[in-house]
C-alpha cells in the first residue's frame, strides 16, 4: 500500500471511532467506549508508522505525495478536491498527534471512569483527533480550513463538556468565537492566494508562488499576515490568547491533549507548512517572530503569579508556543518542530499529573490549598517532577535540547535576532522559576487535608464536586466526575500513560543532540527546501555554548524558585507586598480580557441595543406605520368630505366640472 | 412529468377536502411524498452537463396576451424545486402528527402553497412567474392569519394584523413587478407580437433607459420577499405570528424565490442595468448581512433569532449573485438550498422546544441536552451548519459567495465576512441557550419521540450528505449559472482563465489514490 | 340678434339653476332648479338648431321636455313618499348615509 | 323690434329663474318658473321653432306645473330656515355659478365658429313647424321617440310605486 | 308632403322588442291576480329571450333605424353583461322586502326598463338616443333605489341619486347642445365629420362640450370627483338593486363612453386623453382610501366601485382596441366578483341582525363555508390576486395601458390595488380569522343594514338556493376564468374589434 493509502487510513480510524461511539451511546457499555476510542487512535498511530516506513522507503526529496478521493467542490475554476498531502512535515505531525493522543486516551480511560458523559467524551476526543489529522494532512487550503475549524469545534465541545457549568459554556463560546476570527483570517488568505495564484492547492500554490511574487510584495505580505491571524488565534498568541486560560474549564485530559500537546501547536505547523510564502515575505515572518517573543515573555510573567494550577500550566503552554513560533518564524523549522514534539511530551505529562492531583483535591485547583503531595502520591509527584524538569530545560532533558536549539539558531542569524537570544534566555529563566514554583508548592511543604488523608487512609474523602471558578456546588446528576476520584496511583491505564510520557520527557531530547544525531532535522529538512528565510546554520560549537548557558540559566531558575518558595515560605508574601502594583498587573493577566471587553464586546452590544431598541422601532417600523398613517388620514379626509349633504355633493360635482372645463379651455388652441 | 410535479400537491389538496378529518393529515403527507418522489426522479434524470432548459413544457395559455404556460428545469431551479419538495414533506409531516383546528383547510392551504411555490420556480414565462410569485402569498396569508398566534399579550399585534402587514408589504413589490414584467414584454416586442417567454425576451433585450426603472421594480419585489435590510418591516411580526410548520417552509423556501428571481430574470433580462446598479444592491446586501446578524444576537425570541439570521443569509446570497461572477452565483444557488435545509429544521426544533418549555424566549430555556441528547445532537448539527462551519455545505456556499465577491469587489468581501463571525456567535447562543446550562425550574426536558425524529432526522441527513459532497449541486448548477452570468459580463464566464491555468498545472504526483 | 346672445343667455340660466340647487334645501325647489338647467339646455339646442339650420335640435328639445317631465314625476313621487314617511322635506336632514 | 322682444323675453326668463331660487316659499318658486317658461317660449318663437314653443307652453306651463302645484299644495310648502349647515356652501355656490357662466361664455365667445355671429341661415318656409318636427320624429328619430314613450310609461309606474298608498304600507 | 318610412331591421332590434314586450307583460301580470306571483319568472324569461336574441345577433355589425343604434359586438357584449346582472338581481330579489313594498310586477318591470335603457345606451350612436337611453336607464333606478319605502335610507338614496343624477344629465345635455351646435349634427359620425369640416380642432366650443359630456358620463360611471353619490346610494338602495347597478350601470355607461369618445371625439384625443387619465388616477386614490375606514360592506363595495371605475377608465383613456377589449374583459370580471360578494351580503343581511355591517360575516368560514368561500374568492378577485379573473383583468388593463404609453397610470393601478388589499382582506379576515384589535366598534347595527325590526330575519337565508346558487356560480366563474381566461379574452377582443 502507498503512503497516501496509509494516510487515508490514519484519518479513517478516529472518524469511525467517533461515529461508532456516538451512535452506540446507549448500546455500548461504558468500558467499551473507552476501549474503542483508544484502539482507534492506536490503530491510526500504527498506520502513521506504516506511512512513515513507506515514506522512508523512497529517497529524501521524493517524499511528498498528494492524493484525492473526489471533487469536493470544484466548479467555476475553483479546484477544491477532497485531497491530502503527505510529506515529512505532515507525517511528523501525524505521529506526534496520534502518539500523544493514544496515551491521553489511555489516561482518560481511567480518569473519566465515573463521568456520566463517558461516551460523549470519547466520541468528542476521537473526533478531535480526526480533525487534527485532517488539519495536518490536508492537501489544499480549503481542507486545511475545514480541519482548522473542526479542531476549533472539538475544542469548543470539550471545553464546554460539562455544559451545566455557566463558566464552562461561556469559556467554550469564547474559544469558539476567537477561533472563528482565526478561520476568517485563513479564509481571506485563501481568497487572496486564489486571486494571485488561481488555486487553493498546496502543490500549485507553493510551486507557483516564487514565480508570481517578488519578495515583500504587498500581496504576499498580506497573505502571510492573514495566515498569521489564523495561526495566532489557534496557538493563543497575543492578542488572541485570552481563550486558552479559560479553556481550562474542560476536563484535564482535554487540557493536556488539545490545549497543550496538539491543537494549540497548529499555528506553528501552519507557519512551517507555508514556509514558502513566509520566505517570500520576511517582514511578515519577523512580525510573527516578535509576536512570539512577546507572548513568550508575557505568558511567562503571568505564570509566575497564577494560583490556579491548570491556568498556570496553560500560561506556560502559551509561552512555550511562543518559542516555537519564534523558531519557525526565524527559519529554524527543524528546531521549532522539534520543540513542538518535546513540548507535547512534557506538557501533556504535566497536565496529567496536575489532573491526578486535582482529582485527589476533588476538583480543587488552587495551589494555595495544596501541598505535601510528594509523600501522598509518589508516582504522580515523580512524573510531575520529570515533566517540570523538561519544561525548565534541565540539562539533558528533552526541553533542554529543543528550546536551546531555537535560540542558537537565532544567535546564528545574528543582527537584531540577538534580541531573541537574550530575551529567550530570560524567558527560560522565568520558565524555570514558575515551573518549580508549582512543583514546590504542590509537592513540598505542609501536606494539605487531602494529602494527609491519602497518606493515612490511602484514599480521599468524597465531597460533592464544586465549580472551581465560582465555588458553587455542582449537581452531579450528569456531566461531572462522580464521587470517586481517579488518581494515577489507583488506575493502571493512567500510570502507563504517564510513565511513557515521563520517559519521553526525560530522554526524548536525545534524538537530536547537536553534532551527535540530527534525526528530526535530517528527516524534516527536505520538506523545507525551496526559498528559505536564511541559509545560516549554527555551528556545533555555538550549539554547545548555547546549551551550556541554557543549562546554567535553568539551574539558576530552579535555585531561585527554591530560594523563594521552599527556603523561606514568607518571602513570596513579602515580595507581593513590595511589588503590589506589578503583582496586581500580572495577576490580572495584563488586563487583556478587560481591554478586549472594552474595545470589542461592549461596542458590539451597544450597536445591537441601538439597532434593536431605536433603529428597528423608529426607522423600519416607522416607515410602515408612517405610510399607513398617511393613507388612513387621507381616508379620513375623504370620508369627511363625504358628509351626507346632497348639496355639497352637487357642489363638488359642479366644482369638478368647473375644473375640468378650465383645463379644457386652457388646452384649447 | 413536470406537470405532475407542479399539480400533484394541489390535486391531493383538493381531494383531501373531501376526506374525513382523521385521514386528511396522512393524505397530505402522501401528497407531499409523491411530489418529492417525482422531484427526485427528475433530478436523477437531469443531464448535469447541459446548460439549457430540460423537461420543457410549453403551450399557449392566454394567446390574446402572449402569455404561455411554459415550465422547465435547469441548473438554476433544479435543486430549489427539490428543496421545496423536501421541506414541504417535512413541514406537512410535522403538522400531520399534531392536530390543528380545521385540518382539512389547513392541509389544503399547505399543499396549494407548495404548488404555487413550485410554479414560481418552474415558470419559464415571465408572467406565469409573476402570477405564481404573487399567488404564493395567498395560502400563507390564511395559514398565518387563521392558525397563527396573537401577540397582543406581549405587546405585539394579532395574527391577522401581522399577516395583513406581510401580504401588503410583499405585494407592494409584486404588483410593481407585474407592471414591470408587462412593460418588459411590450418594450422588447416593440410593436411586434408580444411574448413573455423569458428565453425569447433574453434574445430581444431592451434599452438601458427602460432597463433602469424596470430593474428597480423587479428588485423591489425580490428584496421585499427576501427580506432585505429596511424592507424587512413585515418580517418580525409575521414570523412571531406564523404557525411553525408553515413558517418552516415559508422561511425555508419563499425567501429564496426572491434571490432566484434575480438570477432567473434580472440578470439575463436587464444586464446593463444590473452592472450599473451592482454596487447599490451590494450595499443593500451588506447592510442586510450586518444588520441581520446584529439583530440576531440581540433578539431573545428564538423565532426572531432565526428570522434575522435569514435576513443575513439572504444578504450573503444576494451579494453572491451581484458579484456577477460564476463562482459567486454558484455559491448563491448552493447557499439557497443550504439555508433552506437548515432554517426549516430550526423552526421545527423551535416547535419541539415550545412544546416542552412553553416559551419562545431563549432566556427562559436551558439544560435541554440533559435528558434529550439526541435532540441536542440534531440541534447542534443544524446550528453548526447555520453558522457555516467549515466542512458543512453552507461553508462551501459562503466560501464561493465570498470568493466571488472578493475577486469582484474586495472591499465588500472584507465587510461581508464579519457577518460570518457574528453568525458563529448567534448560532451558538441559540444552541447553548436552549440546550446547555442549568435547566430552569418547571421546564420538562424530554427526548424527541419517533414522530418528530421521522421529520427531523432525514433533514439533518440531507445536511450531512451535502456537507460530504456539495459538488452534487455545484456540478449541476454551474453550467446554467455560467451561462446566466455570461449574459451580464458578456462573453465567457469570468474566471475561466484561471480554470485553464489549473488544467495545465497538474502538479507532480497529484493523482487519485491507488495510482501508484 | 345673433345666436351668441341666446347661448350666453342660456349659459346664464344654466349657472343660475346650478346655484339654485346648491343653495336651496327644499327638494321641490331643487327640482325646479333642475328644470331650469334642462331648459337652459333646451334653449341652447333650439338656438343652435336655428344656427345650423336643421330641426334636429328642436326635436331633441322636445324629447328633452318629455324626459324632464319624467324626472319631475319621479321626483315629486319621491317627495310624496318622503312626506308619507313623515320625514322633513329638507335635503339637509336626509343625511343618514355618509362617511 | 326683434331685439326688443329678445331682451324683454330674456329678462323675463332670467327674472323667472332668479325668482325660482330666491323665493322662500316653493309655491312662489313654481309661479316664477311659469314666468320663466313663458318667456322661454317667446324666445323659441324668435328662433322660428313654433312647435317647441307650443310644446313648452302646453307640456310645461300646462301639465307639469299643474302637477307641481298639486304636490306643493299636498305637502305644504313651508319656507326653509336661513341657517346654512354646510360650511362654505353659501360662499362657494355663487362663486361656482359665476365661474360656470364665465367658462361657458368664453367657450362661446372664443369659438372660431363663424356661424355664431350670424342669426343663422335663411330658413325655408315651415322650418320648425309641426310637420317638419313630426317627420323627423317618425323618420330619423323614430327610436328615441318610441323610447321616450316607454320612459314615460316607466316614470308613471314609478310615480305610482312611490306615491301610491297601499295596504301593506299602512299595516 | 311625402313621408318615407325608415327602414327597420327587426332582427336587429329584436332584443329591444323582447324587452319592451317583457315590460308590458310583467306590468300586466301585476294586475291580474292569478299571475301575481309570476313576475320574477316572467322577468327571467324576458331576460333569457333577450340574451338569446343578442347572442343570435353576435358578430354581424349593422346600423339600425337610420343610425340611431349601432348593433356591434361591443354593444352586444355589454348588453349581455347587463342582462346577466339583471337576471341575478331577480334571483337575489326573491324574498326581498323591496319587491313587496313596490309590488313585484312594478319592481320587475322597472328593472327591465332599466335594462332596456342599458341595451339602448350600449348601442347608441346618436346624441338623442344617447340621452334618452341614459334617462331610460337612470329613472327606473332612481325609483328602484327608493323602493324599500319603509327605510329612510332607501328614500334618501333615491332622492340623492335623483338630484345629483339630474345635474349630471343636465350637464351632459348642455354639452351635447354645444357639440350639436358646433357640428350641426347629432349622429356620432356626423359630429366627427363636422368637427373636421368646420375646422374646429381644439375649439373651445367643442372642448367645453366634451368636458360636459365627460362629466355626465364620469358621473354615471362614478369617477371621482363625481363619485359622491356612489357609496350613499349603494348603501341605501335595496342590496339586489345595488348589485345590479354597481355593474350594469357602469357597463352601459362605459360602453357609450367608449363609443362617444372614440367614434365622435376621436379627433380630439390629445385634449381629452390627459384629462381622463387624471380623473382615473384621482378616482383610484379617492376610492381606495375612502373604503379603508368603512364598516358597512355595501359601502366598502361602493368605494371600491369608485376605485375600480378608475381602473376601467384607463381602458377608455388609451383609446385603443386593446384598451376597449381590456375594459370589456374587466367589466365581465367585475360582474362575477361583485355578484358573488353581493349575493353573500344579501344572505347575511337577512340572516343576521347586523345588516350589511362587517360583523355580519364574522366567523362565516366556520359557520357557512358555502357563503364564506364565494365572498373570499370575490374579495381576492377584486384585490386582483392571481388565480382569479380579477388578476387577469388587471393584467389585461395594464398591458393595454403600457402599450398606450400610460405606464404611470398602470403604476397607479398597482399602488391602488395595494391599498385596496387593506379593506378587502379585512373582510376576509373577519370571515376566517380571530377578530383584529381594531375591531368594528359595537353599538347599533349600521343603518344601511336596516334596523332589525325593519328587516325580518330569515335564519335560513344562508341556505336558500337563489342566494347560495348565484354566489357559488359567480365565485366558480371567477376562479374558472382566472385559470382558463382564453374564452373570456376572445369575447372581449371581439368587443374591442368593434370600434377599431
Amino acid at each position: 500500500m502507498t503512503g497516501t493509502a496509509w494516510a487515508w487510513l490514519v484519518l479513517l480510524f478516529p472518524l469511525l471511532g467517533s461515529i461508532v461511539i456516538a451512535l452506540g451511546y446507549r448500546a455500548l457499555p461504558q468500558k467499551a467506549a473507552g476501549m474503542i476510542g483508544t484502539a482507534a487512535i492506536g490503530l491510526s498511530f500504527a498506520c502513521g508508522i506504516a506511512a512513515l516506513i513507506s515514506l522512508l522507503g523512497e529517497d529524501a526529496d521524493a517524499r511528498h505525495h498528494a492524493s484525492s478521493l473526489w471533487d469536493y467542490a470544484s466548479v467555476a475554476g475553483l479546484d477544491i478536491k477532497l485531497g491530502i498531502y503527505l510529506d515529512q512535515l505532515s507525517i511528523f505531525m501525524v505521529l506526534v498527534v496520534t502518539g500523544v493522543s493514544t496515551l491521553i486516551h489511555l489516561y482518560s480511560y481511567g480518569y473519566m471512569q465515573s463521568d456520566q458523559g463517558y461516551h460523549r467524551f470519547f466520541s468528542y476526543l476521537n473526533f478531535f483527533v480526526f480533525s487534527m489529522l485532517l488539519l495536518v494532512l490536508a492537501g489544499n487550503f480549503v481542507l486545511l480550513i475545514v480541519g482548522w475549524a473542526f479542531v476549533g469545534f472539538a475544542s469548543y465541545a470539550l471545553i464546554s463538556f460539562w455544559y451545566r457549568r455557566e463558566t464552562a459554556t461561556r469559556a467554550g463560546m469564547k474559544a469558539f468565537v476567537i477561533n472563528v476570527v482565526g478561520d476568517i483570517g485563513l479564509v481571506l488568505a485563501a481568497f487572496l492566494i486564489f486571486r494571485e495564484l488561481g488555486s487553493f492547492d498546496y502543490g500549485t500554490v507553493f510551486e507557483r508562488a516564487p514565480e508570481v511574487f517578488s519578495v515583500n510584495e504587498w500581496s504576499i505580505t498580506a497573505i502571510c499576515l492573514l495566515l498569521l491571524v489564523g495561526a495566532f488565534a489557534k496557538s493563543a498568541q497575543l492578542p488572541l490568547h485570552t481563550w486558552l486560560p479559560d479553556a481550562m474549564e474542560g476536563p484535564t485530559p482535554v487540557s493536556s491533549l488539545i490545549h497543550a500537546a496538539t491543537m494549540v501547536t497548529a499555528g506553528v505547523y501552519l507557519i512551517a507548512r507555508t514556509h514558502v510564502l513566509f520566505a517570500l515575505a520576511p517582514t511578515a515572518a519577523d512580525i510573527s517572530a516578535f509576536v512570539g517573543l512577546a507572548t513568550l515573555l508575557v505568558a511567562a510573567t503571568i505564570a509566575l503569579v497564577m494560583t490556579d494550577l491548570k491556568r498556570a500550566i496553560a500560561y506556560s503552554t502559551m509561552s512555550q508556543i511562543g518559542y516555537m513560533v519564534v523558531g519557525v518564524s526565524i527559519g529554524a523549522y527543524g528546531a521549532g518542530m522539534f520543540h513542538l514534539m518535546t513540548h507535547a511530551f512534557f506538557k501533556a505529562l504535566l497536565f496529567m499529573a496536575a489532573g491526578s492531583i486535582i482529582a485527589a483535591m476533588a476538583n480543587e485547583q488552587n495551589i494555595d490549598r495544596m501541598g505535601g503531595f510528594a509523600k501522598a502520591m509518589r508516582f504522580t509527584s515523580v512524573t510531575m517532577l520529570c515533566g517540570g524538569l523538561a519544561l525548565a530545560a534541565f540539562p539533558l532533558t528533552s526541553g533542554f535540547f529543543s528550546k536551546d536549539e531555537i535560540l542558537a539558531y537565532a544567535g546564528a542569524r545574528g543582527g537584531m535576532y540577538l534580541i531573541f537570544v537574550v530575551l529567550g534566555y530570560f524567558g527560560a529563566f522565568l520558565t524555570a522559576i514558575y515551573t518549580f514554583r508549582l512543583i514546590f508548592r504542590v509537592l513540598q511543604g505542609e501536606p494539605c487535608a487531602e494529602a494527609r488523608e491519602l497518606i493515612e487512609t490511602g484514599h480521599v474523602a468524597h465531597e460533592a464536586p464544586k465549580n472551581p471558578a465560582t465555588g458553587e456546588p455542582e449537581d452531579t446528576d450528569v456531566g461531572f466526575p462522580g464521587p470517586e476520584h481517579h488518581i494515577a496511583e489507583q488506575s493502571a491505564p493512567m500510570r502507563v500513560a504517564m510513565g511513557v510520557l515521563a520517559f519521553l520527557a526525560l530522554v526524548g531530547g536525545l534524538v537530536q543532540v547537536p553534532g551527535v544525531d540530527n534525526v528530526i532535522a535530517n528527516f524534516l529538512d527536505p520538506a523545507f527546501e525551496g526559498p528559505v528565510l536564511s541559509h545560516v546554520h549554527p555551528s556545533i560549537e555555538w550549539d554547545w555554548i548555547g546549551l551550556a548557558i541554557g543549562g546554567v540559566i535553568s539551574l539558576l531558575g530552579i535555585w531561585a524558585a527554591h530560594w523563594l518558595y521552599v527556603a523561606n515560605p514568607e518571602r513570596p508574601r513579602a515580595l507581593e507586598q513590595r511589588l503590589q502594583g506589578l503583582h496586581d498587573f500580572l495577576f490580572h493577566k495584563w488586563y487583556f480580557d478587560e481591554a478586549i471587553d472594552l474595545l470589542v464586546v461592549r461596542p458590539a452590544l451597544a450597536i445591537g441595543r441601538f439597532a434593536n431598541r431605536t433603529f428597528e422601532r423608529f426607522v423600519v417600523d416607522g416607515m410602515v406605520t408612517g405610510t399607513e398613517e398617511t393613507v388612513r388620514s387621507a381616508g379620513g379626509i375623504v370620508s369627511r368630505v363625504q358628509n351626507g349633504f346632497v348639496r355639497s355633493y352637487a357642489l363638488l360635482l359642479i366644482a369638478g366640472f368647473a375644473g375640468l372645463a378650465l383645463y379644457f379651455l386652457l388646452s384649447s388652441s | 412529468m413536470i406537470n405532475v410535479l407542479l399539480w400533484a400537491p394541489l390535486a391531493f389538496g383538493l381531494v383531501g377536502l373531501f376526506l374525513p378529518r382523521r385521514a386528511v393529515g396522512p393524505w397530505a403527507v402522501l401528497g407531499a411524498l409523491v411530489t418529492l418522489g417525482v422531484a427526485v426522479g427528475m433530478t436523477i434524470g437531469f443531464d448535469s452537463g447541459d446548460s439549457g432548459l430540460q423537461y420543457v413544457e410549453s403551450t399557449p395559455w392566454i394567446s390574446g396576451l402572449g402569455v404561455d404556460y411554459s415550465l422547465a428545469l435547469d441548473g438554476l431551479n433544479l435543486f430549489l424545486v427539490l428543496l421545496t419538495a423536501v421541506l414541504w414533506t417535512g413541514g406537512v409531516a410535522f403538522a400531520a402528527f399534531r392536530d390543528y383546528e380545521r385540518p382539512k383547510t389547513f392541509f389544503f392551504l399547505m399543499l396549494v402553497a407548495e404548488t404555487a411555490t413550485l410554479g414560481s420556480f418552474l415558470a419559464q414565462d415571465l408572467l406565469l412567474f409573476v402570477l405564481f410569485f404573487d399567488f404564493m402569498l395567498v395560502p400563507f396569508y390564511f395559514l398565518f392569519g387563521a392558525w397563527g398566534h396573537d401577540r397582543t399579550a406581549e405587546g405585539g399585534i394579532t395574527a391577522s394584523a401581522a399577516t395583513l402587514k406581510m401580504i401588503i408589504y410583499t405585494l407592494i413589490g409584486s404588483l410593481l413587478m407585474l407592471v414591470a414584467a408587462i412593460a418588459t414584454a411590450i418594450i422588447s416586442a416593440d410593436g411586434g407580437h408580444i411574448t413573455f417567454s423569458i428565453q425569447a425576451l433574453q434574445e430581444q433585450g431592451i434599452g438601458l433607459g427602460s432597463q433602469r426603472w424596470i430593474f428597480w421594480f423587479f428588485a423591489a419585489a425580490f428584496l421585499v420577499k427576501m427580506p432585505a435590510f429596511l424592507l424587512h418591516g413585515w418580517m418580525p411580526d409575521a414570523y412571531r405570528a406564523a404557525p411553525l410548520p408553515a413558517l418552516a417552509v415559508f422561511s425555508g423556501v419563499l425567501a429564496k424565490v426572491g434571490a432566484y428571481g434575480f438570477l432567473r430574470i434580472v440578470l439575463p433580462l436587464f444586464p446593463e442595468a444590473t452592472v450599473e446598479f451592482q454596487e447599490i444592491v451590494l450595499v443593500i446586501a451588506l447592510a442586510s448581512i450586518l444588520y441581520g446578524s446584529v439583530m440576531a444576537f440581540t433578539q431573545t425570541n428564538v423565532r426572531l433569532i432565526a428570522g434575522y439570521s435569514s435576513v443575513a443569509q439572504l444578504g450573503f446570497i444576494t451579494a453572491g449573485i451581484f458579484a456577477l461572477r460564476a463562482d459567486g452565483a454558484d455559491g448563491a444557488v448552493l447557499q439557497m438550498v443550504n439555508h433552506g435545509l437548515v432554517v426549516a429544521p430550526i423552526f421545527i426544533i423551535v416547535a419541539i422546544l415550545l412544546e416542552r418549555t412553553g416559551t419562545e424566549d431563549i432566556r427562559e430555556m436551558g439544560g435541554m441536552a440533559l435528558r434529550a441528547p439526541v435532540l441536542a445532537a440534531l440541534f447542534l448539527i443544524v446550528a453548526l451548519a447555520t453558522l457555516a462551519m467549515p466542512g458543512s455545505s453552507n461553508f462551501i456556499g459562503e466560501f464561493y459567495i465570498l470568493n466571488g465577491l472578493f475577486q469582484a469587489k474586495i472591499v465588500f468581501a472584507f465587510i461581508a465576512i464579519t457577518g460570518v463571525a457574528m453568525s458563529a456567535y448567534y448560532a451558538l447562543r441559540l444552541y447553548q441557550g436552549a440546550m446547555h446550562n442549568r435547566k430552569p425550574e418547571g421546564l420538562m426536558s424530554r427526548e424527541i419521540g419517533w414522530r418528530d425524529s421521522v421529520v427531523l432526522v432525514p433533514l439533518v441527513l440531507c445536511i450531512l450528505a451535502l456537507a460530504l459532497y456539495p459538488q452534487l449541486i455545484l456540478k449541476r448548477t454551474n453550467p446554467s449559472v455560467e451561462q446566466t452570468v455570461a449574459k451580464v459580463t458578456g462573453g465567457s464566464a469570468p474566471n475561466s482563465k484561471l480554470a485553464t491555468k489549473n488544467e495545465e498545472s497538474g502538479w507532480t504526483g497529484y493523482a487519485p489514490i491507488g495510482d501508484k | 340678434m345673433n345666436i351668441t346672445w341666446y347661448i350666453v343667455l342660456s349659459s346664464l340660466l344654466f349657472a343660475t339653476g346650478a346655484v339654485g340647487i346648491l343653495l336651496r334645501r327644499s327638494p321641490m325647489v331643487i327640482l325646479l332648479c333642475l328644470e331650469l338647467m334642462l331648459n337652459a339646455g333646451n334653449l341652447a339646442l333650439v338656438a343652435f338648431s336655428r344656427m345650423v339650420g336643421n330641426e334636429q335640435g328642436q326635436v331633441f328639445a322636445v324629447i328633452v321636455m318629455v324626459i324632464a317631465a319624467c324626472e319631475v314625476v319621479v321626483g315629486l313621487g319621491l317627495i310624496v313618499a318622503i312626506f308619507r314617511r313623515r320625514l322633513p322635506l329638507n335635503v339637509d336632514d336626509l343625511r343618514e348615509l355618509r362617511g | 323690434m326683434e331685439a326688443v322682444v329678445f331682451f324683454v323675453a330674456a329678462i323675463g326668463a332670467l327674472g323667472g329663474a332668479i325668482g325660482v331660487i330666491a323665493m322662500r316659499n316653493p309655491f312662489y318658486s313654481v309661479l316664477a318658473l311659469i314666468v320663466h317658461l313663458f318667456s322661454l317660449a317667446a324666445l323659441f318663437l324668435l328662433l322660428t321653432s313654433a312647435f317647441v314653443a307650443a310644446a313648452q307652453v302646453v307640456v310645461y306651463a300646462g301639465a307639469v306645473m299643474v302637477l307641481y302645484v298639486f304636490v306643493v299644495a299636498y305637502v305644504g310648502g313651508g319656507g326653509e330656515s336661513a341657517w346654512e349647515p354646510i360650511p362654505g356652501q353659501r360662499f362657494l355656490a355663487p362663486l361656482l355659478g359665476i365661474a360656470l357662466f364665465v367658462e361657458l361664455s368664453i367657450a362661446v365667445l372664443g369659438s372660431a365658429l363663424k356661424a355664431l355671429e350670424t342669426h343663422g341661415p335663411d330658413t325655408p318656409a315651415g322650418f320648425g313647424d309641426p310637420a317638419a318636427i313630426g317627420r323627423l320624429l317618425l323618420e330619423k328619430f323614430l327610436l328615441p321617440f318610441e323610447a321616450s314613450s316607454i320612459l314615460l310609461l316607466l316614470a308613471a309606474v314609478g310615480a305610482i310605486v312611490l306615491a301610491a298608498r297601499r295596504q301593506e304600507a299602512s299595516s | 308632403m311625402n313621408f318615407n318610412e325608415p327602414h327597420i331591421d327587426y332582427a336587429g332590434i329584436s332584443p329591444l322588442i323582447a324587452l319592451t314586450v317583457g315590460i308590458c307583460v310583467v306590468l300586466l301580470s301585476a294586475v291580474f291576480r292569478p299571475f301575481k306571483r309570476s313576475a320574477p319568472l316572467l322577468t327571467l324569461i324576458t331576460l333569457g329571450a333577450t340574451a338569446g336574441l343578442l347572442i343570435w345577433q353576435w358578430d354581424d355589425p349593422k346600423n339600425l333605424i337610420t343610425g340611431a343604434l349601432r348593433l356591434d359586438d361591443l354593444g352586444i357584449s355589454i348588453s349581455l353583461i347587463a342582462v346577466m346582472m339583471a337576471a341575478f338581481c331577480v334571483l337575489l330579489s326573491i324574498g326581498e322586502r323591496a319587491t313587496e313594498e313596490a309590488g313585484s310586477g312594478e319592481y320587475h318591470s322597472l328593472l327591465l326598463g332599466s335594462v332596456l335603457g342599458m341595451v339602448l345606451l350600449s348601442q347608441a350612436t346618436n346624441l338623442v338616443t344617447f340621452f334618452v337611453a341614459l334617462e331610460t336607464l337612470s329613472i327606473p333606478l332612481y325609483i328602484l333605489c327608493a323602493t324599500n319605502l319603509r327605510r329612510e335610507g332607501s328614500l334618501e338614496s333615491g332622492l340623492k341619486y335623483l338630484i345629483v343624477g339630474s345635474i349630471g344629465s343636465a350637464t351632459l345635455l348642455y354639452g351635447m347642445a354645444f357639440l350639436y351646435g358646433g357640428t350641426g349634427s347629432t349622429g356620432f359620425q356626423g359630429i366627427a365629420a363636422g368637427i373636421a369640416h368646420n375646422g374646429l380642432d381644439g375649439d373651445p366650443l367643442i372642448l367645453i362640450g366634451i368636458a360636459m359630456a365627460a362629466v355626465g358620463l364620469a358621473f354615471k360611471t362614478s369617477i371621482a370627483p363625481f363619485h359622491q353619490w356612489t357609496p350613499d346610494v349603494y348603501q341605501g338602495a335595496p342590496t339586489p338593486i345595488t348589485s345590479f347597478m354597481a355593474v350594469a350601470t357602469k357597463a352601459a355607461a362605459f360602453a357609450v363612453f367608449l363609443r362617444f369618445f372614440e367614434v365622435a371625439l376621436g379627433s380630439q384625443l390629445d385634449s381629452w386623453q390627459p384629462a381622463l387619465a387624471a380623473l382615473a388616477a384621482i378616482s383610484i386614490v379617492v376610492g381606495n382610501v375612502g373604503a379603508l375606514g368603512q364598516d358597512s360592506l355595501k359601502r366598502i363595495m361602493g368605494w371600491s366601485g369608485v376605485a375600480q371605475a378608475g381602473y376601467m377608465l384607463g381602458g377608455v383613456v388609451v383609446a385603443s382596441e386593446a384598451g376597449t377589449s381590456s375594459l370589456v374583459f374587466y367589466l365581465a370580471a367585475y360582474a362575477f366578483m361583485n355578484l358573488a360578494a353581493f349575493a353573500v351580503i344579501v344572505a347575511r343581511e337577512r340572516e343576521t341582525i347586523f345588516g350589511d355591517d362587517i360583523r355580519a360575516v364574522r366567523g362565516l368560514g366556520a359557520e357557512r363555508p358555502a357563503l364564506a368561500w364565494p365572498l373570499t374568492i370575490s374579495m381576492l378577485g377584486l384585490a386582483g390576486l392571481p388565480a382569479t379573473v380579477g388578476f387577469i383583468g388587471k393584467l389585461y388593463l395594464i398591458e393595454a395601458l403600457v402599450e398606450g404609453d400610460y405606464t404611470w397610470l398602470a403604476v397607479f393601478i398597482a399602488v391602488g390595488t395595494m391599498i385596496s388589499l387593506a379593506y378587502y382582506l379585512r373582510v376576509v379576515a373577519a370571515m376566517w380569522m380571530r377578530p383584529e384589535r381594531d375591531a368594528v366598534p359595537g353599538g347599533t347595527p349600521a343603518i344601511a343594514g336596516a334596523a332589525p325590526e325593519a328587516d325580518p330575519v330569515d335564519p335560513e337565508a344562508g341556505r336558500r338556493w337563489y342566494l347560495v346558487g348565484p354566489a357559488v356560480l359567480a365565485a366558480a366563474a371567477t376562479v374558472f376564468f382566472g385559470v382558463i381566461p382564453q374564452p373570456l379574452v376572445e369575447f372581449a377582443s371581439h368587443a374591442g374589434a368593434a370600434l377599431f
